[in-house]
């Protein structure tokens, strides 16, 4: 792994962090579903980063595909907002 | 100082922190969506991450520093293609892995569906009708 | 080529096949089910007799899966343990089966019968399987079909208990993962047989050995229904379907319960001192279920909150693996409890049928009304109490002799303490269904006579109960073989690799 | 081997017979009943004195054997049997459930006798202890349900305390087998056999009625199905009592290994059974003359009697022992007779609250004989077992120097005086109620039944040498001290020599004497009716509660109310209330409903590993 | 706020806990083998051509090696289409389809985007033993050809009949491979067919085989499973 490559695993990384806390912090349930969509595209280029392009085949597919869609749906049939 | 950072830059140190560290904080932050959270939503997007993390966990330690993807070439064929490939295994089980975590959310959320569906509310809070 | 393989590939096939027979006839699927699990139940009755080979009096064989031999391919194990564990969940499984015959299952129907044949199948794998990773596939399957059945009625509170149990299961799931992930980045082995090899030669950081246990312990805890884990537990006992619930309590807990002995007997061995763990969990777990049933007025969830307890006291047996005489007492215990509580709920969705009210005083007098019913279910009743001419009476004194002979008089005192409550819970249990006169709406209710398949399948699991616990020998054979697969290690390591 | 599995099979296919068969006609479950009761004595009269062995756990041999204790106890358990199956030949109205747990009953009490290792006693024991349940349970629940739940929980605890006994005597010796348990108990560490023992002790004495464990026993005694009372009470706490037997003067050999302070000749433990035991027997016979009910007042009564037991036993020497084995016959023998005299009553009455029944005597003459001879022996008066027993009793503690408690044991004999008078005057002396006008006899299976009890009664009242003598027998097979100089009708002991056949043919001829003076006097007397009295002037009327039998002992209750107010009772009803507390409590708390909780619960549990764990890092 | 904080020490806790146990295992180290045994993934790595005549190593693992893990992790994915279906299956029947029509661009899309689905799903499952992907991800992409046009035509729907008996089919299909396995090899899941050339489309066994099955079985879940969801949520 180039330094280069760990250097954007690094940002990417960061990345998802902060998408993952922007999924704790926002009301806005769709939002945080986008967020958790970002997390999991950048969790697949973290996959494919360490080798293992298969895996980020099926997490882009299935993690970042279908569970978003999944979850858009379920928006679309309950709530949007997260009330407290 | 200087020193420290260039320690912690250097690719022996950040790589474990970078996967490691993503990975637990993923779980940590899942973990805490799912213990804070009151929505019902929130907590099966918690879950996920938790799934996440353990997954981003297992393909870390299946990684070896410069190493290719498992897929042979010809001439990888030819010698010991341990020796040029990372470990397969831990991608094995996260594939596996991602299939049952999608496989829970769907069930997590159709069941959130169904709790909308007859309390009217997501905050789990209010959903204790069963109780003692 | 009749292989342990069959018992979980027939179940598969039979619940991939399902609708196909719907196709056929809006009838057939409801027998799906009690033929898969009959031919499942032949298939390993008719594979017990290898067991008892060998010169150790019994045998372990292994079974490769495509062809590759272990550590590198998945392996099924076939020893005493894992088919006790197994001919525990197909008995069950058939029975709830038959009483599947006369009841309406919540609409789909179809995906019932799929989930329901899938439920069993999941845990047949988890006690068959000699791969860790392997038996977190099946553990899914288990868990998530459960999921499925807890929230199929469609109520509001089908659908609570569903998530609960959800929430706690796929958490619990996912330490579990963890702790095989941390075991393979340092082991580089899913194998069983040689997870457990490497850690007894001390390939693994102590570190990592003690996470795991703690990882482990907590996520299969929750199937186990160890004490903080098993808030679930009455929830979904009260909102799933009955012939759901027996399942449950006899199949997915035995499972879990297995899954627990297996990794912390075999894989970390009982020389690290989580057997002290399995104690305080086994008697906290005790006396918080028996104290909860104590006055609870609904008979579901004080039949939970019972199995709660039975399950704490085999934890706590198990705890006891210094004595394999309390291993022993632990295993029978976790047979007795599933076939009595199987029998139990059965027989309760009988009582109920045609009525759906559960408390004691709705269904006080059933004794008068459906005399039948209430005797099998007072059979499974007098089982779990532990008393003489049933099965759960050898268990009990099994247990709290291995307790004492491996030192551990207080626990014993206090599991005692637990089953004097038991008695006091039970008795006026008893009283309700035998002491007062039936009501008007349940002598309505539909008659016991209706329900000829169900009573068979009950009946079948009374005899063995009565049969058992008559002639204890009729079984112990196995259970002695069972305890020696798991204390054992190197029988275990050996059978599966070859010599070491 | 097969005399037993026949022994066994007789009894468990009968109850399986009298089960299945016993809803289609009353006649056959009674039949099988009779018939499997009177088989059994057959079998076991053929048995003899032997051992058999079963294979039934792990293949290891379960032991049965029968000496002259088990001869001795099985057959009182057959005798007692027998009469409530013949009592039975009169209650179709029983269900066959209460036949067959009945029979099962029988069975797991006669096993008790003859088990010889710790598996097939508390096989036995259990058995005995939940058929017993079972049988309160058949008959009708409605208003039985604290009474029977209270039995159920009392004797689990009991057996629970046996088996913790049980367990740390295998845990120490390694051994199932009663005599290999004896051969190695020396080899017990001293703090361990005491703490066995005193479980076993504490759990039989639940079954014994002994105080502070003898709160179920007045309610399950009255609440049990009427005919099955005396066997109840009769038989079952006897188990209790041959339990304590076995536990401290065979098992454990009276702690004579264990260095241990002694106290007029006893080990300390002897001497806190001898001090229950007259605190039991005191304290019973007391609150006996208190109640309102036959049944209660009877079963306050066999408390107390078991407290002479518990008593004799404390003192454990020759005359102790041999009065504790022949007070265990006759208060078998003589409650039985009583409870089964009551239950004539309450089948022909349908009561048994004394203040509504009297005047008896004309309805039920033959009752009236039976109850009177059953109460000479209660009260122990000469020409009955009774007097044998108690006799022997009150000489054992003369003899032991334990003053107070001897003087608590005579006490108590006077209260018994008081309580089997008010039984007998309230329910046959005095006016007869209107309602009892057209009440018959009991038929002839009740008056066989008290004849057979009377029988061995008059006999070993007149002959007690020969009580004695199978006594001794008995307790010299145990290495027991035992009483060696008897005749046929006379005891010689320590203190002296009685001859129950001078004595009893003396009190006989002053009885018939007073009975001549009695129908002399009587002559002149003129019975008032029920209603024949006035109260401030007024004429006192049916529905007015005006009995003679109410409050029958009020000046004494007023005289002893301060010490009727300690109570057991209250102190377990207390710990019943915190129990359900902490229940509560756990309940809400574990069990709360919020799914996050548990994930709190589960995220806690984490932490609270992880954090133990790290301590044992290295 | 005190349970957040709470919350947030024993997050802390564990994290370190976590942290500790995984810095046992180092990151990116030459995987050696641990004890007298091959480490697992090098001996995989090592014999998969000769042993299965698949080239991608994880798909030679997923399955054959592991095959058994693939068999649960495609029941998972039925039991979640199954359960899904079940648990939502009253609640469908009150809801009304919305008629609101989707945007032109949507509509256009989908028709060219829809076969592009198909063809790249069965492309991604058919080579799923040469090149990265396989029966899962071509599965939900062909899935996602029919979300494309559950978005795209309200009115579509896919005849519910038809998919469930392709994934029964499917999943017979699958068992049975495995059972023709055990019958002729006697393992199940035995590798009864030709290894063929590494690296050719017609190789490896039965893996393609198997990934075609899966393919066809996920996609036709994913696309039920979709479908049901979407069914209850347009009553808003």
């Amino acid at each position: 792994m180039a330094p280069f490559v760990l250097y954007l695993s690094l940002a990417l990384a960061i990345l998802m962090i902060v998408g993952a806390i922007v999924v704790v912090v926002t009301k806005d349930l769709l939002v945080a579903v986008i967020a958790s969509a970002v997390v999991d595209l950048v969790l697949a280029i973290l996959f494919y980063i360490l080798q293992a392009p298969d895996v980020a085949i099926t997490q882009a597919a299935i993690g970042a595909g279908l569970t978003t869609a999944i979850f858009v749906v379920v928006l679309r049939k309950t709530e949007r907002f997260e009330d407290d | 100082m200087s020193e420290a950072i260039k320690t912690f830059f250097s690719p022996s140190v950040l790589g474990p922190e970078i996967f490691y560290g993503s990975s637990v904080a993923l779980f940590l932050i899942g973990l805490y969506m799912v213990l804070v959270k009151k929505n019902l939503v929130k907590i099966a997007i918690g879950l996920t991450f938790i799934e996440s993390g353990v997954n981003l966990f297992l393909i870390s330690i299946g990684y070896v520093w410069g190493k290719t993807a498992p897929i042979l070439n010809k001439t990888l064929m030819m010698g010991t293609p341990s020796k040029e490939v990372v470990d397969p295994v831990p991608q094995a089980l996260v594939l596996t892995a991602i299939v049952i975590g999608v496989a829970v959310t769907a069930m997590a959320l159709s069941i959130v569906i169904v709790i909308h569906d007859k309390y009217g509310t997501l905050n789990i809070s209010k959903i204790k009708e069963l109780k003692w | 080529m009749v292989s342990p393989i069959l018992l979980i590939a027939i179940p598969l096939f039979m619940a991939f096949s399902v609708p196909i027979w719907g196709l056929i006839s809006k009838k057939l699927p409801k027998l799906v089910p009690f033929f898969t699990f009959a031919i499942t139940t032949a298939i390993l009755v008719s594979l017990l007799p290898t067991l008892f080979s060998g010169q150790q009096g019994f045998n372990l064989t292994s079974v490769t899966i495509a062809g590759i031999k272990p550590p590198y391919g998945i392996n099924l194990t076939f020893g005493p343990a894992s088919a006790f564990f197994a001919l525990i969940i197909q008995l069950v499984a058939l029975a709830a089966s038959l009483y599947l015959f006369e009841y309406e299952p919540p609409e789909p129907a179809e995906k019932f019968y799929m989930l329901f044949i899938l439920v069993v199948l999941g845990a047949t794998g988890m006690v068959l399987t000699g791969d860790i990773f392997n038996m977190f596939v099946f553990l899914e399957i288990t868990s998530i079909s459960s999921y499925a059945l807890t929230a199929i009625n469609k109520t509001g509170h089908s659908a609570e208990a569903g998530f609960k149990y959800l929430l706690l299961g796929s958490l619990g799931s996912t330490l579990f993962l963890l702790g095989i992930a941390l075991l393979y980045g340092s082991l580089r082995t899913l194998n069983m047989a040689q997870l457990s090899l490497y850690i007894h030669q001390g390939h693994l950081d102590p570190k990592v050995l003690m996470a795991v246990v703690v990882l482990f312990i907590v996520g299969l805890g929750v199937e186990a229904e160890l004490l903080p884990l098993n808030g679930w537990v009455p929830d979904a006992y009260e909102a799933a379907p009955i012939p759901v619930v027996s399942i449950l309590s006899g199949v997915v807990a035995k499972a879990g319960l297995y899954a627990l002995a297996r990794v912390l007997y075999t894989i970390i061995g009982i020389e690290t001192g989580v057997l002290n763990l399995l104690l305080i969990f086994g008697i906290l777990t005790l006396l918080s279920g028996e104290l909860s049933a104590l006055r609870q007025k609904d008979i579901r969830r004080l039949l939970a909150y019972s199995s709660i307890g039975q399950m704490g006291l085999i934890i706590l047996a198990l705890g006891g693996g210094n004595s394999p005489m309390a291993m022993v007492g632990g295993l029978f215990q976790a047979f007795n409890h599933a076939i009595a509580k199987g029998l139990m709920f059965l027989a309760l969705g009988i009582m109920a049928a045609g009525f759906n009210k559960w408390d004691m005083e709705s269904l006080a007098g059933v004794g008068k009304a459906k005399p039948y019913t209430t005797f099998l279910f007072t059979i499974g009743l007098l089982s779990t109490l532990g008393l003489p001419l049933f099965s759960g009476f050898w268990s009990k004194f099994l247990i709290i002799f291995g307790l004492v002979h491996s030192g551990q008089v207080v626990y014993a005192a206090l599991a005692l303490i637990g089953s004097v409550i038991e008695v006091v819970y039970f008795a006026r249990l008893l009283g309700y269904l035998y002491g007062k006169d039936p009501s008007e709406e349940l002598l309505n209710s539909t008659l016991e006579s209706k329900k000829g398949f169900a009573l068979l399948g009950m009946t079948f699991l009374a005899a063995f109960v009565i049969l058992i616990g008559v002639y204890p020998d009729f079984i112990t054979n196995f259970i002695l073989g069972g305890t020696a697969e798991l204390v054992y290690k190197s029988f275990y390591i050996s059978s599966i690799l070859g010599g070491i | 081997m097969m005399k037993l599995l026949y022994f066994i099979g007789c009894f468990s296919g009968g109850a399986l017979l009298a089960f299945l068969l016993g809803s289609f006609s009353p006649l056959l479950k009674k039949f099988i009943t009779f018939l499997a009761v009177i088989l059994g004595a057959v079998l076991f009269a053929t048995m003899g004195t032997s051992t058999y062995q079963l294979s039934l756990l792990f293949g290891n041999q379960v032991i049965f054997g029968i000496d002259t204790l088990t001869q001795f106890m099985v057959w009182m358990t057959l005798g007692i049997a027998f009469i409530v199956s013949l009592v039975l030949w009169s209650h179709s109205e029983l269900s066959p459930t209460f036949f067959a747990l009945f029979l099962l009953n029988v069975l797991g009490t006669v096993l008790i006798f003859m088990s010889r290792d710790i598996v097939s006693f508390f096989f036995s024991w259990e058995l005995m202890s939940w058929t017993a349940f079972g049988m309160i349970l058949s008959d009708g629940w409605e208003k039985k349900r604290s009474a029977a739940v209270k039995y159920f929980m009392w004797s689990a605890a009991g057996a629970y305390m046996v088996l913790i006994g049980f367990s740390i005597l295998f845990a120490a010796t390694s051994a199932i087998r009663f005599e290999n348990i004896v051969m190695s108990v020396g080899r017990v560490s001293h703090g361990w056999l005491i703490t066995a023992i005193a479980f076993l002790v504490a759990g039989f004495g639940v079954k014994a009625a002994m105080m502070p464990f003898h709160v179920w026993a007045p309610d399950a005694y009255s609440e049990s199905p009427h005919p099955f009372t005396g066997f109840f009470s009769g038989i079952l706490s006897k188990t209790g009592v041959y339990g304590i037997f076995i536990a401290f003067f065979y098992l454990a050999a009276r702690l004579e290994a264990v260095p241990m302070l002694r106290v007029h000749g006893t080990s300390i433990f002897g001497y806190i059974m001898v001090w229950i035991g007259a605190i039991t027997a005191f304290g019973a016979s007391l609150i006996a003359v208190h109640q309102e009910y036959g049944k209660k007042l009877l079963a306050w009564s066999s408390v107390s009697q078991l407290g002479y037991i518990i008593f004799a036993f404390g003192i454990a020497d020759s005359l102790g022992m041999t009065g504790a084995l022949s007070h265990a016959l006759a208060h078998a023998l003589f409650k039985a007779l009583l409870f089964t005299i009551l239950a004539g009553v309450i089948m022909r009455t349908g009561t048994d609250h004394m203040a509504s029944l009297g005047g008896l005597i004309k309805r039920m003459p033959l009752s009236f004989i039976f109850a009177v001879v059953g109460g000479l022996a209660l009260a122990g008066i000469p020409m009955t077992i009774g007097f044998t027993s108690k006799w022997i009793i009150y000489e054992a503690g003369i003899n032991g120097g334990y003053i107070f408690p001897t003087t608590l044991i005579f006490a108590a004999s006077t209260a018994a005086f008081l309580y089997y008078y008010r039984f007998v005057y309230s329910i046959f002396l005095g006016p007869l109620h209107e309602e009892h006008q057209n009440v018959k006899e009991v038929p002839a299976t009740y008056w066989i039944s008290y004849i057979l009890l009377a029988i061995p009664i008059f006999y070993f009242g007149l002959y007690p040498g020969k009580l004695v003598g199978i006594i001794s027998t008995i307790l010299q097979s145990y290495n027991l001290p035992a009483l060696t100089t008897y005749t046929a009708t006379s005891v010689t002991t320590p203190l002296g020599t009685f001859n129950g056949m001078v004595v009893g043919l003396g009190f006989g001829a002053a009885l018939i004497v007073g009975l001549i003076v009695y129908f002399i006097g009587g002559r002149v007397r003129k019975a008032a009716s029920q209603t024949d009295k006035y109260l401030a002037g007024e004429v006192v009327t049916n529905e007015f509660e005006l009995h003679y039998s109410v409050d029958f002992y009020r000046f004494l209750e007023r005289k002893l109310s301060w010490l009727l107010k300690i109570s057991a009772q209250k102190f377990y009803e207390f710990i019943g209330e915190l129990i359900r507390f902490v229940a509560d409590i756990n309940r809400k708390m574990f069990f709360c409903g919020n799914g996050q909780a548990y994930l709190y619960y589960m995220t806690i549990v984490l932490t609270i590993l992880i954090l133990s764990i790290w301590r044992i890092k290295p | 706020m005190i349970r957040r904080l709470f919350v947030l020490v024993l997050l802390i806790i564990i994290g370190y806990f976590l942290g500790t146990a995984m810095a046992s295992i180092p990151f990116g180290a030459e995987k050696v083998d641990v004890g007298p045994y091959r480490s697992v993934g090098n001996y995989y790595v090592d014999n998969t051509v000769q042993e299965t005549g698949g080239v991608n190593a994880v798909t030679s693992i997923v399955v054959l090696y592991r095959g058994f893990d693939t068999l649960g992790e495609v029941t998972v994915l039925f039991l979640a289409a199954t359960g899904l279906a079940a648990i939502l299956a009253l609640t469908r029947e009150r809801r009304k389809l919305k008629k609101e029509k989707p945007s032109l661009i949507m509509r256009v899309g989908t028709d060219y985007l829809f076969p592009a689905a198909i063809v790249l799903g069965s492309y991604v499952f058919l080579h799923g033993h040469l090149t990265p992907g396989g029966g899962f991800p071509g599965g939900v992409i062909i899935a996602s050809g029919f979300l494309m046009l559950f978005l795209a035509q309200w009115r579509y729907k896919v005849d519910e009949l038809g998919l469930k008996i392709i994934e029964s089919l499917a999943g017979m299909t699958y068992v049975t491979i495995g059972l023709i396995g055990l019958f002729k090899l006697g393992t199940f899941l035995g590798n009864f067919l030709g290894k063929g050339t590494p690296g050719a489309l017609l190789s490896a066994g039965i893996i393609p085989v198997i990934y075609i099955v899966i393919g066809i079985k996920v996609g036709s879940e994913m696309t039920g499973l979709l479908q049901n969801l979407r069914e209850t949520t347009e009553n808003e």
